[in-house]
């Protein structure tokens, strides 16, 4: 196996708080890799740097070898990294259909006029392009509902939008920020076995972001911890359960 | 038997519409006017439709005088830029225009169906300036301040610099400003800093008046010749008492002493109880003009109006507009081949401001 | 330029500027609590001038109510202005029932209401243009009493003039600047406003009543926009029905400059634009107009939330 | 019909011409850009046309060309159109909401001053006697009306495109479009352009439709009827922004016969169909077809 | 007399009809846990109680009053206070003002100034963040604010939208505390949550909804054995 993403000393601040600071990190190619930590801990703000949404400060982070810092969001999800948002952003006046349509955006390449006169790669990859739609729409469970409009969908419902919408994009990295948020016991069993079962199915790497302990231990093959900022440990989700720092900062005493 | 249309096409609506107000008062006392005697016996009937202030406006007001109302001829439209948008369409259906306030170079020139019956500035500026050495022959240093985004005072600026030039005067200051402006604070102060013993202002009654306003209460004590826009009672309540003293060339007074400015005046003042302001009378003129061609019409082909084909009244009408002159409120005018008016006379006078400071009235001098 | 000549065009900018600044008040706080341009203030602006005309000077047929009042002081006047201003606050309660809330209550576009209130503005503008013509009216001089009608400063060969109407229009509007910055900034209205501005759901969450306070705003909002078209108006005449739109469209300029929803961004932005105008090179005057808006291009280019705008940082 | 065409001829190509002007600003609006700036483009387009029309200098081109002359100004006016449109789009697009909306009158304005005061533009005045591709206002049919028919085919493929998609993204959220590979800033820059380009070739083609062209032609009340437009037809279908044009335009028009009162029933108008079209008329009309179908589908003993 | 009642509730958003004739009842000194799969209308109920829905059938009482048709600003004035699904934190606001609008319906200057202080030790992190805009704050952190803004009103009914949504496992078991701690000073609790176990563990009845419709109720601890809430929602 092979790294597929690295993080080198990675840091961010706002103002005087270190949200981020000097994070060190490698995702094998396929693994699922957890990212815990208690709240405020910097988990979302290190999404939001691995996806070029909130400049870095300093250090750097490579995907296959080449580096990601610096370079605008649609770049970087150009180069295959998908992500979802902890606090819901899907384009809501959008049907559900239209929501995974649009991110099959960097995979496609008809340009204005190609689409205006209809040229035949252009319909050639309208088809595809509805046709995985609902495929993918199919595999989150919503495709009854494709032509709603995604402000009408409930929280829960509105999350499995937007890992279908972040899917869609055909990603080799997806980066999941509480997926699992709004769902109960019953879902969240089952969005283990789906997202195992969509790695498989894409060839996927996944990170995951999670309060949701029995689900981060089950689901992922390594774990890393950050609290404050920093990484604490890093490790199998045995490892990391017996660690003291982090059952002292996040897990609590049994 | 069924009364002749005329039709009148100015401003009603829109930030135009002061001026488009005054030209249908005008134009309805015309009306009455002429139609004491009418087309031998045929009374002629005023059409209006408003303009707006746009070109698509006129056109359109154009378009339905023509084809609905079945006009012979337009009295129209407000601004010379709606002249050049509208009357090209006139002009091909053969319907006769007279414009009653388009000043610009080139609209007789439209074509051969659109006159006018105001006379373009370049005629009526110089008489003020002649007035004013008249006045305070030492006369230097002159500030000349027009509004740029008026057409017409743009034109009349460009006249007033070159009598200015041609008279060895010398133009200290040249200030330009809006006519949507109401603080002229910079260009006043500007004018006193110069220096002047004249000043020339081209701009409309409400940015002119203030303009003066706001000059004399900074104290400016040399003349002020005002433009053609100054030529409105409308004037008096925006500068007051700063209005005395202005001087303004007109192509129009109500002072003129000749029987049809007097029956207008009269009746003019009788019902708004003031005096009437350029816009009226070239309107009332412009009205008249078409009153009395129509007659000369009837007299040439020696049938009724009612009897002849539209199309043949309205070229027919069109001959007889260019062909002898009229006796109108502005004195007696003709137009010429083209289209463009020859007027007689013109007048020069002073605003006397009353003591209330609310009214006034304009003092023929020469 | 001279000392002298600097300190008069600042003079002047000033008090235009200060002008500027009370209309686009009118502007920002409507926009803060709806995040919506009410069109309709310029119109407020001409009306509020007819108001207070008809109050003071009084002339088409209703007016002149207190025109002949004998008291003493001119204290005719402030009582016009001021109950000039308070009908325009119900003209601005009258917008906000016909243009805004019916919108708001069927769930509309939001930008929707931009329409609804050009709507009502067009219907004021023509409606004041029925009633009482395209003329043009203007304030006796003596409208403020007998104060000698200009202060002159002599410089040796030079002179700074302040017109006391330019005196007036200063302390006015900084009273009222006063009023309503301590009103924003130190009240718990003040803070409550802010939270309808933000989301108005969530604010009625909270137990704040949203409606009513979107009525204030509106009554201050027209408030100050005739109050803004009252003091233009005795300065420089009121140029009929249409004279609010020009005004309207600098109004807007003056609080993107300054940035939505500021208040202080408003007084700032009156102030800029005051004085950018003031300063106009005579030669240029042509550009003025002009000034305003390019002003407005190169602030927007290089601070895109204004002058004092909050730049709108979103977490993710 | 002739009598009909000579009366309402104009004004018929006139609702086409707003109709395309209001198209003008819903593309940028369709990727969530509240650009005001089309009647800038239209004056500018104006300008050029009649430049070339009238100028002395292309006295050369005109004979060469003869009528062929017409399309060369609409293509030069559609290039220096998206010329400028990009060099005032770049920055200006950093900008959101009435931000922009402002900039973008700030530019109108700007420019409209400009033309004031240059000599090429005539001043005040403006160009006039401007030669005529047709005798009849409503032979412009023939140029207005294959132009508005290629912009709708164009937004409606474009709505169906991927290009398409991108817009509505921004529209909804630009973040998370950038963050699904969509890049905000070039897809705002073309949605401006297109509509500059439409409004600089509608200006070029409307010079000598209305005989003369002015600074005047281009001004804020401008951009807010287009707007107004845009809005009340629907600004979310692709029929909105004509169907508010053919009914916003005609208003006046229409209301001719009230004489002095027809502005304030114009606006009277305004308020009342914001009011009760709370999705503009192509929402309401789209809410009637829903509803007929499902009556429709009860009726035939669906569920 | 119950505290608070919904009789025969019926909400829909157009067309769609999310709740359906549901019946409701919180007696005072309660806490009831309100639980169902995603879509379920748990939220819909919530926000009909706040009237931020309009109601299209039934009835709700609040203390024997008829709310159904009071406005948001009302309702909170008479008592009800909400923590909202999704947080609705007034981003632009800082942390303080965000607590202090809390308690806009209030007027006891003191007492406020108090309950500041109460929440700050109960969330040390949002003291920290005090002059922070909410808008930047983590999720977790916001959900924190989004329930202290809630109790800064002293409402006497509590309604929590899954108060545990993006907390980490140790605040989880503190604001289940805090919960309990409240309802033993007197405030009575509404509470939706995902977390079913845990909110079952920790309140007196359980309403279950399905696809709009109440399907069971009952003591807690009766549900919590029951074979069909268990195998669905409990994950057993
Ligand atoms: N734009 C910002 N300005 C100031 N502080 C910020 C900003 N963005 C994030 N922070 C702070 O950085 C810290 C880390 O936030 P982040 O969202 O990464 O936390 P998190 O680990 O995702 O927490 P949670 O589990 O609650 O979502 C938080 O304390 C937050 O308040
Ligand atoms: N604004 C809306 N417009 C139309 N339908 C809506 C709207 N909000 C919710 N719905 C629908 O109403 C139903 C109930 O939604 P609600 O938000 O109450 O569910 P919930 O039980 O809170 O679910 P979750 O656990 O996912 O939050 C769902 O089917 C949802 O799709
Ligand atoms: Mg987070
Ligand atoms: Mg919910």
């Amino acid at each position: 196996m092979s790294v597929i993403l690295e993080a080198h000393r990675l840091s961010r601040s706002f103002g005087g708080l270190r949200a981020v600071n000097a994070v060190s990190f490698a995702v094998e190619e396929g693994e699922i890799f957890g990212l815990i930590g208690p709240n405020g801990a910097g988990k979302t703000t290190l999404f939001n740097l691995m996806t070029g949404l909130t400049p870095v400060s300093s250090g750097t982070f490579t995907f296959r070898g080449t580096q990601l810092t610096g370079l605008p969001p649609h770049r970087i999800a150009g180069l295959g990294i998908g992500r979802t948002f902890q606090n819901i952003r899907l384009f809501k006046g959008l049907s559900a259909l239209e929501n995974v349509k649009i991110s099959q955006h960097t995979r496609t390449v008809t340009g204005l006029f190609g689409g205006i006169i209809g040229s035949k790669t252009s319909r050639l990859e309208e088809i595809a392009v509805e046709e995985k739609g609902w495929e993918i729409l199919k595999l989150v469970g919503l495709a009854d509902r494709a032509t709603e409009i995604a402000a009408n969908f409930s929280y829960g419902e509105q999350r499995r939008l937007e890992i279908a919408r972040a899917l869609a994009l055909d990603p080799k990295v997806l980066l999941l920020d509480e997926p699992a948020a709004g769902m109960n016991a019953a879902e969240k069993q089952s969005l283990t076995a789906f997202i195992r079962e969509v790695r498989d199915l894409y060839n996927l790497t996944v990170v995951l972001i999670e309060h949701h302990v029995p689900l981060v231990m089950g689901l992922c093959d390594r774990i890393a911890v950050l609290n404050f900022g920093e990484l604490i440990a890093v490790g199998s989700p045995e490892e990391v359960q017996k660690n003291p720092a982090v059952i002292e900062a996040y897990l609590g005493a049994e | 038997t069924a009364p002749i249309p005329v039709g009148i096409a100015v401003a009603q609506t829109s930030n135009v519409a002061l001026f488009g107000q005054e030209q249908i008062i005008g134009a309805k006392i015309a009306e009455k006017y002429f139609n004491k005697s009418g087309v031998n016996g045929t009374p002629i009937k005023l059409v209006s439709q408003d303009t707006g202030g746009d070109e698509a406006g006129a056109i359109n007001a154009f378009q339905n005088l023509i084809n609905q109302e079945k006009v012979v001829g337009i009295v129209g439209p407000t601004l010379s830029q709606q002249a050049f948008s509208a009357d090209p369409i006139a002009n091909r259906l053969k319907v006769p225009v007279v414009g009653p306030s388009n000043t610009a170079k080139g609209i007789p020139q439209i074509g051969e169906y659109i006159g006018r019956v105001s006379a373009p500035v370049a005629k009526v500026a110089p008489f003020a300036l002649k007035q004013a050495l008249k006045q305070n022959p030492k006369i230097k240093k002159v500030a000349v301040l027009y509004a740029q985004n008026d057409a017409f005072s743009a034109s009349e600026t460009v006249t007033f610099q070159e009598t200015v030039k041609s008279m060895k005067l010398e133009i200290v200051t040249l200030q330009k400003f809006m006519t949507t402006d109401t603080d002229f604070t910079t260009q006043a102060t500007a004018v006193l800093g110069a220096n002047v013993d004249l000043a020339i202002v081209s701009g409309l009654a409400a940015d002119g008046g203030n303009l003066v306003k706001q000059l004399r209460q900074l104290g400016y004590k040399g003349i002020i010749i005002g433009g053609n826009g100054f030529n409105t009672a409308n004037l008096f309540p925006v500068c007051g008492k700063n209005c005395d003293g202005i001087l303004v060339a007109q192509a129009y007074s109500p002072e003129a002493n000749n029987p049809v400015n007097k029956a207008f005046v009269d009746e003019y003042r009788r019902t708004y109880k003031k005096d009437p302001s350029q816009f009226s009378a070239q309107a009332f003129a412009a009205v008249q003009v078409f009153g009395e061609g129509l007659r000369r019409v009837e007299a040439a082909t020696k049938k009724k109006i009612t009897q002849l084909e539209l199309s043949v009244v309205r070229t027919e009408l069109n001959k007889a507009l260019r062909s002898g002159s009229f006796v109108t409120p502005l004195g007696e005018i003709s137009l010429d081949n083209e289209g463009e008016i020859n007027q007689k006379t013109f007048y020069v006078s002073q605003i006397k401001m009353d003591a209330n400071g609310k009214s006034g009235k304009f003092v023929i001098v020469k | 330029m001279d000392a002298v000549q600097f300190l008069q065009n600042l003079l002047n900018g000033i008090s235009i500027g200060s002008v500027y600044a009370i209309f686009a008040l009118g502007y920002t706080l409507v926009f803060s609590i709806l995040g919506i341009i009410n069109f309709a203030h310029g119109a407020v602006f001409t009306l509020g001038a007819y108001l207070t005309y008809s109050l003071a000077v009084g002339q088409f047929g209703i007016g002149g109510i207190l025109a002949d009042l004998q008291i003493p002081f001119q204290l005719s006047f402030p009582l016009s202005l001021l109950i000039g201003a308070i009908l325009s606050g119900v003209a601005g309660v009258v917008v906000e029932r016909c243009a805004f809330r019916p919108l708001r209550f069927r769930g509309a576009d939001p930008l929707l209401a931009l329409v609804s209130s050009l709507g009502v503005a067009l219907v004021t503008v023509n409606v004041i243009q029925y009633l009482v013509g395209s003329e043009i009216y203007s304030f006796p001089s003596d409208v403020y009493g007998d104060i000698r009608p200009a202060f002159v400063l002599h410089f040796g060969e030079k002179l700074v003039v302040i017109r006391t109407v330019q005196i007036i229009i200063f302390a006015v509007s900084i009273v009222v600047l006063a009023l309503l910055g301590y009103l924003i900034s130190w009240t718990r209205i003040g803070k409550a406003l802010r939270a309808v501005a933000e989301n108005a759901s969530t604010a009625s969450l909270l137990g704040i009543n949203v409606d009513r306070f979107i009525l204030y705003t509106f009554f201050l909002s027209g408030f100050l926009g005739g109050m803004a078209g009252s003091l233009v108006g005795t300065s420089f005449g009121i140029a009929g029905p249409y004279f609010g739109v020009a005004y309207g469209l600098k109004g807007l300029a003056v609080i993107v400059m300054g940035g939505l929803g500021s208040i202080p961004g408003a007084v700032l932005g009156g102030m800029v634009i005051g004085l950018a105008e003031a300063f106009v090179p005579a030669d240029y005057s042509a550009y003025k107009e002009a000034v305003a808006f390019a002003f407005l291009f190169v602030v927007l280019l290089v601070r895109p939330q204004g002058l004092l705008g909050r730049s709108q940082i979103q977490k993710v | 019909m002739e009598e009909f065409l000579q009366n309402y001829g104009f004004l018929l190509v006139t609702l086409v011409q707003q109709s395309l002007l209001a198209m003008s600003l819903y593309f940028p609006l369709s990727a969530g850009q509240l650009s005001l700036a089309s009647p800038g483009f239209y004056a500018l387009g104006g300008y050029v046309a009649a430049i070339m029309a009238t100028a002395d200098y292309f006295a050369p081109w005109r004979d060469a060309l003869g009528w062929a002359i017409f399309p060369l100004e609409w293509l030069i006016a559609g290039l220096v159109s998206a010329l400028l449109a990009f060099l005032v789009g770049v920055p200006a697009l950093r900008l959101r909401g009435i931000y922009l909306a402002l900039a973008t009158i700030a530019f109108v304005e700007i420019l409209r001053v400009v033309c004031l005061n240059l000599a090429i533009t005539g001043g005040a005045i403006g160009i006039f006697g401007i030669p005529q591709l047709f005798e009849s206002r409503w032979g412009y049919i023939w140029i207005f009306g294959p132009l508005l028919v290629i912009t709708l085919i164009f937004s409606y493929r474009l709505d169906r495109s991927r290009v398409g998609r991108a817009f509505k993204a921004i529209r909804e959220d630009e973040l998370a479009a950038g963050a699904m590979g969509i890049n905000p800033t070039h897809y705002k820059v073309l949605s401006f352009v297109i509509g500059a380009v439409l409004a600089g070739i509608v200006g070029a083609m409307s010079a000598p439709f209305l005989n003369t062209w002015n600074a005047r032609q281009g001004t804020f009340d401008a951009s807010i009827s287009y707007l107004a437009y845009v809005l009340i037809g629907g600004g979310r279908s692709l029929w909105g922004p004509m169907l508010g044009a053919v009914l916003l335009a005609s208003l006046p028009e229409l209301l001719r016969p009230l004489k002095d009162a027809r502005l304030i029933i114009n606006g009277m108008v305004l308020v009342i169909a914001s009011i009760y079209l709370p999705f503009g008329i192509a929402g309401a009309l789209q809410r009637l077809k829903l509803s007929t179908l499902k009556r429709y589908a009860s009726l035939r003993g669906g569920r | 007399m119950a505290l608070l009642e919904l009789e025969n509730l019926s909400v829909s958003y157009g067309a769609i009809q999310a709740v359906r004739s549901i019946n409701l009842e919180v007696e005072t000194g309660e806490i009831v846990t309100l639980i169902g799969a995603n879509g379920a209308g748990k939220s819909t109920t919530l926000r009909a109680i706040s009237r931020l829905l309009k109601v299209r059938e039934g009835r709700i009482r609040f203390d024997g009053r008829d709310i159904t048709t009071s406005s948001p600003d009302a309702v909170v004035r008479s008592g009800i206070a909400q923590s909202p699904e999704g947080r609705q934190v007034l981003a632009l606001q800082t942390v303080q003002d965000n607590l202090e609008l809390g308690a806009y319906v209030r007027h006891d200057r003191a007492a406020i100034r108090e309950d500041l202080a109460r929440m700050y030790t109960l969330f040390p992190r949002l003291e920290e963040r005090k002059h922070q805009s909410a808008g930047t704050l983590s999720g977790g952190e916001q959900q924190m604010l989004a329930i202290a803004r809630a109790l800064m009103s002293r409402p006497r009914l509590l309604l929590l939208d899954e108060p545990s949504l993006g907390l980490a496992p140790l605040i989880v078991l503190e604001i289940f505390s805090i919960i309990r701690n409240l309802n033993a000073e007197g405030t009575t609790i509404l509470l939706v949550e995902q977390n079913a176990k845990l909110a079952m563990q920790h309140s007196h009845r359980t309403y279950v909804l399905e696809a709009g419709q109440i399907t069971f109720s009952g003591p807690s601890q009766e549900l919590l054995s029951d074979e069909r809430v268990l195998h669905a929602y409990l994950g057993g």
